[in-house]
């Protein structure tokens, strides 16, 4: 869809007219929501649908990592690293074998120095990866939302201190913050929960104010709308026009939004990983893998290349199914 | 004032009133993921210098498009032309790209509906005009300056010189027409395209620039088509006018043919839904039932069909199998209908007029 | 004495051991400048390589941190100590650093230092001629100054004050030079000194040996803005090279000392004519820089993993490449405040699979598997002590760990917490090991990872947090500060030295039989058996968990010449002062 | 406009304040949640006997009520303060004093100043390149959307946006460091003293940190000006008679370009303090280096310095793109 | 329609809605910290009153205020001040529970048949919301009701479930008055409702809006800019100009002797479809721009617009046009204006009064 908009107008109409005209024709007398137009104008993508696949894959293989893996016969725990079963070479501790190991019974090669399977660790690394992005996701759009609604749609004094709120937010440097706070509350407690927690809490509170902005803009402009004003001379209350007028219109770019930012999450997961403020073993993360090659690239490649690459074709994935769900949401959008 | 029918004159070009517009069964066809859109679909016109022409239409009839297709806007982009375009001899269908843009602001100028958005809004208003003047004309900034301001003058803007440096956001939007006006003529082209220049106005500044484009047309002697859906506007501004309807010309004639002789049923329709300030309110309007076509579906036959009461009255359904021709009703005025012409004047009298 | 190993600080050694070389020093052998003559694997580990009389040149180091400090009192770090031994002088010295026993030789005092009976008074006479780089003369009062400075803890922080707050007798709340004057208890003439201590103490030459003792210039120190923790910045030479310039975590310059003599030291000789040393925190391009000989050295530790490679699989490499041992144990400490029952921590003793941790600190490079804590080079050490035998390859032994739990009353196995500081490359592979190894015997081990700055001093190094956080098991290393019995074990197994932060004896062991040899050895009363008897002691309380004795692997530039280890100082890092370049 | 500015300013300072204010308070009361005296985040030890230890409290001021410290912190940015580390003289630190590293010996500010040339030529270089490059792949990909180009530069965007820093930085190391052996020392020098060395220690951050925001810019600029060449007043240009090239170049960039070019200061300004990851990949002792450094160390005082210096860049590059936007969008009412 | 009616002034007394002096300022923009600056008086002063099943006429330029009016009466805006009664009681002191009762009394049809109807909504919920909203039960139930409301403005019932999309505008505009009137309002605000159809479907809307007041007897309050569509559809007519209205008088006098000079600026500016008429009407065109509602002209506000202050006037008559603002008031019975020298103008009407007869 990338008629000048000149022309869009003339094809806008004419779309129009061709639904309207189809009253003649035999059709279903239920209506075409917009979400089943975006749907059928997403099913047409086909870079977004492959995408969507590969998403779907990667939540199954997070939520069924345990399964996979004994299926897959070995659990990333087991260390391959000392006699009789090492799959170490026992001097410089590097994988055995050509590209980091890979053989037919570890597809994808064992890592150096402890020599556990590198295909089970990216399972679990998928789930770590996912379970922090989407909670932290939900995070930000809990706050963002609510936040962003209250201050666009109620405008006044709550508009100002919300949009300073979050133009302050804007201003820290939110990665030494985030630093600073796990390591710190590492410090006082070492519980897992807890530090998946404060990821997730570290991730989800900073990046609010992104989707805040963007909810509020929207909400300012819906709240504009004539059937606002018509829900409002109906006499319907604010909680109302909220949830019935307003939220259904923001769910769009909502969920556009939520797409482009779990694979940001999950970058920010990796990045804190990669710092040694993240996730600390056993769970696994890409992130920690990443940051643990680093000091073998230059002899085992394929331990730093393949947690990149599953990182690479995950964000890539939310990155193009986000795109191709804004297409499909909002056609004149051709970002 | 008169119509040089393509058909009947096809050595017209040698004459001496050679039309100084031609259009010659253009097409616009738009290709969308629906289908294809036939927004423009055999049109033909002509138009001399000094004349007005009103193209008037419902949204979506393809008056808009078809402007547009005169003026070469639609090169580079997924349109499918065909057709002919003679513009003071020259055809510009065929022509390159760069070839028409050298007509562009020289030859043919263009206002449109909504001058604000048409209006750069980072640079100002002086600025924008000048820009037109100096990519046709070899000149200095500071002459282009003068004339600009020159120009700004003529279109009634006071205190011209100063306001050269505002931007559009700082000019009224009846000012900001104005300059567009400025824009579209100061390179003094020969035809004028009026988008609907006065769709986003007040009336009372509607009024303003209508006698502004009547009377800088008399001046330059140019060939105005101006684009509107108000019969008002064509009444009061236009010598002929051009009904558009589903993407075709539906009726074709001088202006007081069409206003006191009209013979296509839709023009009818027209005609008769509008509440007219002039008069008594009558006791109900007389709307035309249904809605515009689909161009994506243009229905078989003639494209009114859906819509027209009397097409019952032709023998055979031959409104709904068979696509009328645009034929000559009487000099000057051409008609797409398969009521037979005399058959049309009779119910024009007995059960149109009354009701006007 | 620390190390950084990759953001790791351990607490570290200075060897005592076996040989000494004969000759090593400026003795016989040829001068010839054979730049890239004939080397082996391990070569400097016991002997010299390249041996050389040719000056002049620069040498280029690399280090991934700069030091804690430069100031000699308050710089801990093993690499430190070495690279002070380049322009500071104290009254002792390491003559011989390298082969497994270093030997302590007067450096600025004439002799060894003399004592009285009880070793409370020690007197050491200093040699005449010292200058200063300033050319001002050395004198007593600047060495007594350099150790008053010590006692301002709020000063001078870091470095092993401790042991001289511990044994010179002072006020009790004396607080150094600046807000005190003058500390009686030590007493100068024109040329000796005499420290009074508050307890006896046996090993005074080796806290003379430290560069914590080193002279600085009374009163005046580093000169105006360079006094107090600012000396740092700007310390006097008294050794063969004074600092030209030095931009703090970037590079530091050192030139030859024009007052300094040849013949006033008999430790030094010197031959670079300047010595640079470069901080560049990537391991990856300090390896790269080396292998393409556009650096020396490396100052600080071992070379990265990548060097390390390629040293192990082309001899063509590894023929530059030194392994020496590092008098240092790396361990686990297993805190009975949080694990009670003694069973309970033999279990982890035997089912720990010590082969995937030497593995997972680096391999066999990086050491061999320990049965007890006492070093090689460590009075007491025994090749065949493991009071708990982990199996063959010490992969560990499954069924004494179950039959120790069934007696610990577990026989399920229990949960507890393994701390290691962050970030770290070796800390995760080392829980991750631990945790395989213990889960065979169903003990659950969850990660208590610490930040690295903090790890000893505050988080392991507070009994407290132990207790609190519940830190059953946490990674640690030691090494003696100087290299005798007393030396190795004061800090980490006498009661009497527990404190709530900062404290080094991490499972807060305090067992009599210990205690008794501890507070005897200093008095001269502790012979090697009884250190043997020490170590089975601590080790019967399956406290300290031993894991290996630690080696380096590091690699030197063809070019250079006189190389040797320095095992007095810097767990086996060249010693540098000594090292030449074949003058260019 | 004066006006304008002034009010911008002073927003601007009350949102330095604010951030000041938190900073303090996260990195002033964390410490102390962990249970330790803040002393140790400042001299990195806690001193073996209770006297010295509080000397040390005392000096440094943690005996005094909070907002008294916090006092002490603002007074010394604002006017300057003397440090005195309990022996030599004090030491005068004029405004803006961040305090004292007594890790270091070394005023934070003098730290500041020397991590901040190589974050500034970091993210310097790294705009440059990416401003050009992703502007003039979005542009062309948009005047030609659906085109093979278009789909090629939209793709390897949006392959470059989910390659993350620590993944290319590594590999192009690898590459052109390691195995090519183009760049084999790459210490950074400052351009004054050394441009060619500076420019080789700089150009594998530049390439990787540009890639990835290149490919923002590309998206960002295709978008803006997908949706400025369907403005009406692009059809009016084009109506004039401009050629496509001024059409393009002088109506569409110029409006396209003015969102974008909030986006960048601010990126710009957010990049200064917070290029951590860049800096530790490419070892590179920036601000963010010394940032990650100092948390490393739990060197407070320097942790504070980064933090506020950082927040100002960012607040900066705020007040510019804000006052530069009422400059080059006329509408935008001053 | 109550065509045969002349609304005049028979009706008064029982006027549905009385609106007295009614004022909307809003603060004015600019400025960082906002609300300084002048107000900008949209409604300035504004008194009528409307009878039940009465259609008023509200036309104006674009800035008149004359949607604000609207908004204000249908209380999506609150006056600044001033008192609107509807059935006879002052709406400001309304509780809650009896501001939801007003509610259901007035209605609002908006101009934008694209944005008055929310895309994620069918045509079900659009036209059921007053209903929930309002709590109220029909006796068939929600969609039976929706349904026969549908099929009365001529939709199908069976697109109960269809979006708004599906619709072209004429018949989304029929939608929105389905959900005016689902409630039987007294009183419907009607804001431009056709002004963005085309003519022929504006005449279908316009002819269902005629049809259902008979059928109702519901009140309009018909907001336009169309003098040509008011004069088929209101019985009464108010022009405004910044914020004041000019003049009110039923639609016969108005069209047929307007008293304002405004108005008759007004209509001269309107083209009518006829050449031969439009040759030879006269044409007043107002110079300048519509002044700030912020900075109002003082005196009468139009006079810095007024041909007859420009052209006729005495210099003694243009002082006290500057200096006096003229009051709303019967000049003539029945006739309502703005203006110190109210004056029927033969050049202009005479096109108008001619009637069908052309």
């Amino acid at each position: 869809m990338s008629l000048p908009k000149g022309e869009l107008e003339v094809v806008g109409e004419s779309e129009q007219v061709a639904l309207d005209s189809s009253e003649q024709g035999p059709r279903s007398i239920a209506g075409r929501s917009l979400w089943a137009i975006a749907w059928r104008r997403l099913r047409r993508n086909k870079a977004a649908l492959v995408s969507g696949v590969i998403i779907i894959i990667l939540v199954i293989v997070a939520v069924f990592a345990g399964v996979l893996t004994n299926l897959y016969g070995h659990s990333y725990l087991t260390q391959h690293n000392t006699a009789p079963n090492s799959l170490l070479d026992p001097a410089t501790n590097m994988p055995l074998g050509a590209f980091g190991g890979i053989s037919s019974t570890h597809w994808l090669g064992v890592t150096p120095v402890l020599g556990q399977d590198i295909l089970s660790m990216l399972m679990f690394g998928a789930r770590s990866s996912l379970i922090i992005a989407s909670l932290s996701t939900a995070l930000s759009l809990l706050l963002g939302v609510s936040l962003g609604l209250i201050a666009g749609y109620f405008r006044g004094w709550a508009d100002t201190v919300i949009s300073r709120t979050m133009d302050v937010l804007l201003s820290f440097p939110t990665l030494l913050l985030s630093i600073s706070l796990i390591t710190v509350v590492s410090f006082i407690t070492t519980s897992l929960l807890v530090r998946f927690c404060v990821i997730i809490f570290v991730l989800g509170f900073f990046g609010f104010p992104y989707i805040g902005r963007i909810v509020r803009g929207q909400v300012l402009s819906i709240r504009e709308k004539e059937f606002v004003d018509a829900a409002r001379s109906l006499g319907a209350s604010n909680g109302w026009i909220m949830a019935k007028e307003i939220i259904p219109n923001v769910i769009g770019p909502i969920l556009v939004y939520t797409t482009l930012t779990i694979p940001n999450y999950m970058l920010g997961e990796a990045g804190l990983s990669y710092l040694g403020v993240g996730l600390n073993p056993p769970t696994a993360s890409w992130g920690q893998m990443l940051s643990d090659a680093g000091n073998y690239f230059q002899i085992d490649p394929m331990y730093l290349f393949l947690p990149g690459l599953a990182i690479f074709i995950s964000v890539m994935a939310f990155n193009i199914f986000g795109d191709g769900l804004r297409d499909a949401l909002d056609p004149k959008s051709t970002r | 004032m008169s119509i040089t029918s393509v058909s009947t004159s096809p050595v017209a070009s040698e004459t001496d009133d050679q039309p100084f517009l031609r259009v010659k069964d253009l097409r616009v066809h738009f290709k969308t993921d629906d289908g294809i859109v036939k927004s423009v679909d055999g049109l033909t016109f002509d138009l001399k210098r000094g004349e007005i022409l009103g193209i008037v239409g419902e949204s979506g009839s393809g008056k808009s498009v078809t402007s547009q297709a005169i003026m070469g806007l639609h090169k580079n982009s997924n349109a499918r032309i065909t057709g002919e375009i003679w513009l003071d001899g020259k055809e510009l269908v065929g022509a390159s790209e760069e070839e028409v843009r050298q007509m562009r602001g020289s030859e043919m100028g263009m206002i449109f509906q909504d001058p604000l958005s048409a209006l750069h809004p980072f640079y100002t208003v002086g600025a924008q005009i000048s820009e037109a003047f100096m990519v046709h004309n070899k000149v200095s900034k500071k002459e282009a300056r003068a004339q600009t301001v020159e120009m700004l003058k003529k279109v009634g803007i006071p205190n011209a010189a100063d306001r050269y440096g505002d931007y559009p956001h700082q000019f009224s939007g009846g000012m900001r027409q104005r300059a567009m006006i400025a824009m579209a003529l100061i390179c003094q082209p020969k035809l004028l395209i009026a988008d609907e220049p006065t769709t986003a106005l007040d009336v009372t500044v509607q009024a303003q620039i209508l006698e502004l484009i009547k009377s800088l047309h008399e001046e330059l002697n140019s060939a105005v088509i101006l684009i509107t859906h108000d019969l008002g506007v064509v009444a009061e501004t236009c010598d002929k006018v051009l009904v558009m309807y589903g993407g075709q010309c539906v009726e074709k004639g001088l202006v007081d043919d069409l206003f006191y002789a009209p013979e296509m049923p839709y023009t009818w329709g027209l005609l008769r839904s509008m509440p007219r300030m002039d008069r008594d309110r009558q006791s109900r309007l007389l709307p035309i039932p249904g809605q515009p076509p689909s161009l994506i579906n243009i229905p078989k036959g003639c494209v009114f069909n859906t819509r027209c009461p009397f097409s019952d009255r032709v023998e055979g359904g031959q409104c709904f199998t068979k696509h009328p021709e645009l034929l000559d009703t009487a000099p000057n005025h051409e008609v797409r209908c398969h009521i037979p012409s005399e058959e049309r004047r009779e119910i024009l009298r007995t059960e149109i007029l009354p009701t006007l | 004495m620390k190390i950084k190993i990759k953001g790791i600080a351990v607490i570290s050694v200075v060897v005592a051991g076996a040989l000494l070389l004969a000759g090593c020093a400026s003795g016989g052998t040829s001068g010839g400048s054979s730049s890239s003559g004939s080397s082996t694997f391990n070569e400097a580990v016991d002997g010299v390589v390249n041996p050389s009389t040719v000056q002049g040149g620069t040498l280029k180091l690399l280090s991934s941190t700069d030091c804690d400090s430069w100031d000699p009192a308050r710089t801990y770090y093993g690499w430190c100590w070495n690279m002070q031994r380049i322009f500071t002088r104290s009254l002792i010295g390491y003559k011989t650093v390298n082969g497994t026993t270093p030997v302590l030789a007067p450096d600025l005092a004439t002799t060894m230092g003399t004592h009285n009976a009880d070793f409370t008074k020690w007197t050491y006479t200093l040699k005449s001629g010292l200058k200063w780089s300033d050319g001002k003369p050395i004198t007593t009062m600047d060495v007594k100054y350099g150790i008053e400075r010590l006692f301002a803890q709020d000063v001078i922080n870091g470095g092993p004050s401790s042991y001289f707050l511990a044994t010179i007798a002072h006020p009790a709340n004396y607080a150094g030079p600046y807000k005190d004057g003058d500390l009686s208890s030590i007493q100068t003439t024109s040329d000796t000194i005499t420290f009074n201590l508050s307890t006896p103490y046996s090993d005074f030459n080796y806290l003379m040996a430290m560069s914590a003792a080193s002279p600085v210039p009374y009163k005046t120190e580093g000169g105006t803005g360079f006094v107090g923790a600012n000396y740092t910045k700007h310390p006097m030479a008294s050794g063969p090279y004074e600092i030209q310039s030095y931009t703090p975590n970037q590079s530091i310059t050192f030139v030859r000392n024009k007052y300094w003599k040849q013949s006033t030291d008999t430790i030094r000789h010197p031959l670079a004519s300047k010595i640079v040393l470069t901080i560049d925190s990537s391991a990856a391009d300090i390896d790269s820089k080396l292998k393409a000989g556009t650096y020396d050295a490396r100052a600080d530790n071992s070379i990265g993993t990548t060097l390390q490679q390629q040293i192990l699989t082309q001899p063509a490499l590894k023929k530059y490449a030194d392994n020496p041992t590092t008098a240092f144990t790396r361990y686990f400490s297993i805190a009975p405040s949080v694990i009670p029952n003694v069973y309970c921590r033999e279990a982890i003793f035997y089912a720990t699979n010590k082969a995937a941790l030497v593995q997972a600190f680096g391999g066999t490079t990086a050491g061999t598997a320990a049965g007890s804590m006492t070093p090689p080079t460590i009075a007491g050490h025994s090749d065949t002590a493991n009071m708990y035998p982990d199996g063959a390859n010490n992969t560990g032994n499954i069924k004494a760990a179950k039959a120790a739990l069934v007696k610990c009353g577990k026989p399920t196995g229990f949960s507890t917490k393994l701390a290691y500081n962050t970030p770290s490359e070796t800390g995760p592979k080392v829980f991750s090991a631990m945790q395989t190894a213990l889960a065979r015997v169903g003990i659950t081990v969850t990660a208590a990872p610490a930040a690295t700055a903090s790890y000893y001093s505050t988080y392991i190094g507070s009994p407290a947090n132990i207790k609190n956080q519940g830190l059953g098991i946490a990674v640690a290393a030691w090494g003696a500060d100087f290299p005798t019995g007393y030396g190795f074990w004061n800090s980490i197994a006498n009661g009497a030295s527990i404190i709530p932060t900062g404290n080094t004896d991490y499972p807060s062991l305090n067992d009599p039989t210990v205690n008794k040899i501890l507070d005897a050895a200093p008095a001269g009363k502790a012979t090697d058996a009884d250190f043997r008897t020490l170590d089975d002691a601590v080790m019967k309380q399956a406290v300290y968990l031993p894991i290996l004795f630690g080696k380096s692997l590091y690699y030197r530039n063809p070019r250079l010449t006189n190389v040797t280890s320095d095992n007095a100082l810097a767990f086996g890092l060249y010693d540098f002062v000594n090292v030449g370049v074949g003058g260019k | 406009m004066v006006r304008f500015i002034i009010v911008r300013v002073l927003g601007a300072i009350v949102v330095v304040w604010i951030v000041s204010v938190v900073t303090f308070l996260i990195f002033q009361l964390g410490p102390t949640l962990t249970h330790t005296s803040p002393v140790y985040y400042y001299v990195g030890k806690i001193p073996p006997t209770a006297e010295g230890l509080k000397l040390l409290t005392d000096r440094f001021g943690f005996n005094l009520p909070l907002y008294a410290q916090y006092w002490h912190f603002l007074s010394g940015i604002l006017f300057g303060q003397s440090i005195t580390d309990g022996v030599s003289a004090p030491i005068p630190c004029p405004s803006p004093c961040f305090g004292y590293s007594f890790r270091q010996n070394e005023l934070v500010g003098n730290m500041l100043l020397q991590a901040a040339p190589v974050s500034i030529s970091l993210a310097a270089g790294a705009a440059i390149l990416w401003l050009i490059g992703g502007v003039t792949v979005g542009t062309i990909s948009a005047l030609r959307p659906g085109s093979v180009i278009d789909r090629i530069g939209m793709t390897g965007s949006l392959a470059a946006v989910s390659l993350p820093i620590f993944f290319t930085g590594p590999i192009l190391l690898l590459i052109f460091e390691y195995q090519l052996g183009w760049l084999p020392d790459v210490a950074y020098a400052p351009i004054s003293q050394d441009p060619l060395q500076w420019l080789k220690s700089m150009i594998l951050p530049w390439i990787a940190l540009a890639f990835l925001f290149a490919a923002l810019y590309a998206r960002l600029t295709r978008s803006n000006m997908l949706e400025t060449m369907g403005e009406d007043y692009i059809r009016t240009a084009r109506a004039k008679g401009l050629s496509q090239r001024t059409v393009v170049l002088k109506h569409g960039l110029r409006a396209a370009l003015t969102p974008i070019v909030t986006i960048f200061g601010i990126d710009v300004g957010t990049l200064i303090g917070t290029t951590v990851i860049t800096e530790t990949v490419f070892n590179l002792r920036g601000l963010g280096f010394l940032s990650i450094q100092s948390i490393q160390n739990e060197d407070l005082p320097v942790i504070m310095g980064v933090t506020i210096v950082a927040a100002v860049a960012l607040v900066i590059a705020n007040l510019i793109v804000d006052i530069l936007y009422a400059v080059i969008d006329p509408r935008v009412t001053v | 329609m109550s065509e045969n009616v002349s609304h005049a002034t028979a009706d008064r007394a029982e006027s549905l809605l009385t609106v007295h002096n009614v004022t909307k300022y809003f603060p004015g923009g600019g400025g960082t910290f906002g609300r300084h600056g002048r107000p900008i008086r949209a409604v300035d002063g504004v008194s009528f009153d409307l009878a039940q099943g009465e259609t008023l006429g509200l036309v104006g330029e674009s800035g008149s205020g004359k949607s604000t009016l609207g908004r204000v009466i249908s209380k999506l805006v609150e006056p600044t001040a001033g008192e609107i009664s509807f059935n006879g009681r002052d709406i400001a002191g309304l509780k809650p529970r009896e501001m939801k009762q007003y509610r259901r009394e007035i209605q609002m049809i908006f101009q934008d048949p694209f944005s008055s109807l929310n895309p994620r909504h069918t045509i079900g919920t659009i036209v059921g919301a007053p209903f929930r909203i309002q709590k109220v039960k029909p006796k068939l139930g929600i969609k039976a009701e929706v349904q026969s409301m549908m099929e009365r403005v001529g939709l199908n019932p069976e697109h109960y479930n269809r979006y708004p999309h599906e619709f072209s505008g004429g018949q989304r505009q029929r939608i929105g008055i389905a959900r005016a009137l689902a409630l039987r309002p007294k009183l419907i605000v009607c804001d431009e409702p056709v002004s963005a159809l085309d003519v022929s479907v504006q005449a279908q809307v316009i002819n269902l809006l005629e049809d259902l007041q008979t059928e109702f007897g519901v009140a309009f309050m018909f907001i336009a800019h169309d003098l040509s569509v008011v004069r088929h559809i209101a019985d009464r007519v108010a022009v405004m100009y910044l914020g004041k209205l000019m003049e009110v008088t039923d639609r016969d006098t108005l069209y047929s002797e307007p008293l304002h000079p405004y108005t008759h600026a007004l209509m001269s500016a309107v083209p009518v479809p006829d050449p031969h008429k439009e040759q030879r009407r006269e044409r007043i065109l107002l110079t300048g721009d519509l002044p700030s509602p912020s900075n109002p002209p003082s005196g009468c506000v139009f006079h810095t617009r007024c041909p007859k202050y420009r052209l006729e006037l005495t210099d003694d008559q243009k002082t006290l046009c500057r200096t006096e603002a003229p009051v709303l008031e019967e000049k003539v019975p029945g006739h309502e204006v703005y203006c110190h020298f109210p004056a029927p103008r033969s050049g202009l009407t005479a096109v108008l009064k001619t009637g069908a007869a052309a």
